[in-house]
């Protein structure tokens, strides 16, 4: 049903905010990684390249699970973008 | 039969004599029930706050502090938790978090109940947008959260 | 004006959702409310436990839970406390004690809350009498709770 | 209004059920201390000798105030004694 490689991904916070988006679907070539998500998204430039460049501080979740950025990624994967947590 | 722990991610308030009471029927063994009440302060860096809407990842919040739970019965004798977690639109004095831990002893408890605190502060899910006189802004991560959680490594 | 610090020695039960709300109602920039509450245990020293007598030294008590507070407020920036300790006849599951402490931040709570009752445990005049099968005891003080109260003369 | 040397002595939980007693007033010959005070008591004999000892562990008040053994008493002091304090 899914596209191979299409993942759901989403943005909250200031992310959702700069991103003018809370969610999206994306169709990367396998096989795919965290590392190689972020590319292309930084590839899109702008805000994109800005938010998303090795210096920033954001976390990256598969499936609802922090990962690390060499994480493969597989079609249907939940992948959430989002700043460090401030709940509590 | 009663759960020996509670989550909850709501909108509402919570009630913390009636958590308290849960907790303490659960076991005529608990001899000792620590809490945190964290509430939304009106200020902030230096800033009146008059507002504040706490976002979050519904799914991963749930799963996120349940982990936190898990790992604190790890470390812990605990004999049941409770954590209640605000989401939604605050203002200043409103309750955003609750944290109950109930052990036979005091001090499993208080451990307990700061390390779960610790932990929610820098792995769960909750984002806050505060609103001051000149307008909305995201809540920055405090380096002081991330070496309170970093303590409960050494 | 409201009291900052509350100190009770009483027989009736005690509300802890009200003694919290009391709390946070005395300044916005309470931002962690932390609490304990002791319960009776139905065991101790590994016998069952069917009712308790808690006495104490009126007069002293008070001044000696005073003392504990004021000496909390030297250690730590709290905003408020609260400190009852109920006497009388007890049943097992009957709260016996609560300790809460209003700061901005939640640190400083935990720990005053933590030390008001490792002190109040060696300091404060209270004396539990209990009944088992096999009659009445007074109960012995612990080492344990000697060393929670030295821990902060480190 | 006071005898000059008369002291108001308590005794509470397991002391008070030993000594049978919750309050008495003992009169002391003066310059009196805790510990010419405790050697009075012990010179009853029986269970004030045996609960009075040295070895035993008990705390001593003097006006509402845990006191040191070489502390001074006057005359219409409060001396309270009693075991290690077992609340919370």
């Amino acid at each position: 049903m899914l596209n191979p490689a299409a993942l759901n991904l989403l943005y909250f916070a200031r992310l959702r905010e700069a991103f003018g988006r809370d969610r999206e679907t994306v169709v990367m070539p396998e096989p795919a990684t965290v590392d190689g998500l972020l590319a292309t998204l930084q590839g899109r430039g702008g805000v994109w390249a800005d938010e998303l460049s090795a210096g920033r501080n954001f976390r990256v979740a598969v499936n609802q699970t922090v990962s690390g950025r060499d994480q493969p990624l597989r079609a249907g994967d939940e992948v959430a973008i989002f700043p460090p947590v401030t709940g509590g | 039969m009663a759960e020996r722990d509670r989550i909850a991610v709501q909108t509402a308030a919570f009630d913390v004599g009636a958590e308290t009471a849960r907790l303490a029927a659960l076991d005529r063994g608990i001899g000792a029930i620590a809490s945190f009440v964290g509430l939304m302060r009106d200020q902030n860096n230096g800033d009146a706050v008059q507002a504040m809407t706490l976002e979050h990842y519904p799914g991963m919040t749930e799963s996120a502090l349940a982990d936190i739970v898990a790992e604190a019965h790890g470390r812990w004798a605990l004999m049941g938790t409770t954590v209640i977690h605000r989401v939604g639109p605050l203002h200043p004095g409103d309750p955003i978090v609750l944290v109950l831990t109930a052990s036979a002893h005091r001090g499993e408890a208080f451990a307990a109940c700061e390390f779960i605190m610790d932990y929610l502060k820098t792995r769960a899910p909750f984002w806050k947008h505060e609103t001051t006189a000149s307008g909305g802004r995201w809540v920055e991560a405090r380096d002081s959260d991330d070496n309170a959680a970093a303590r409960w490594n050494r």
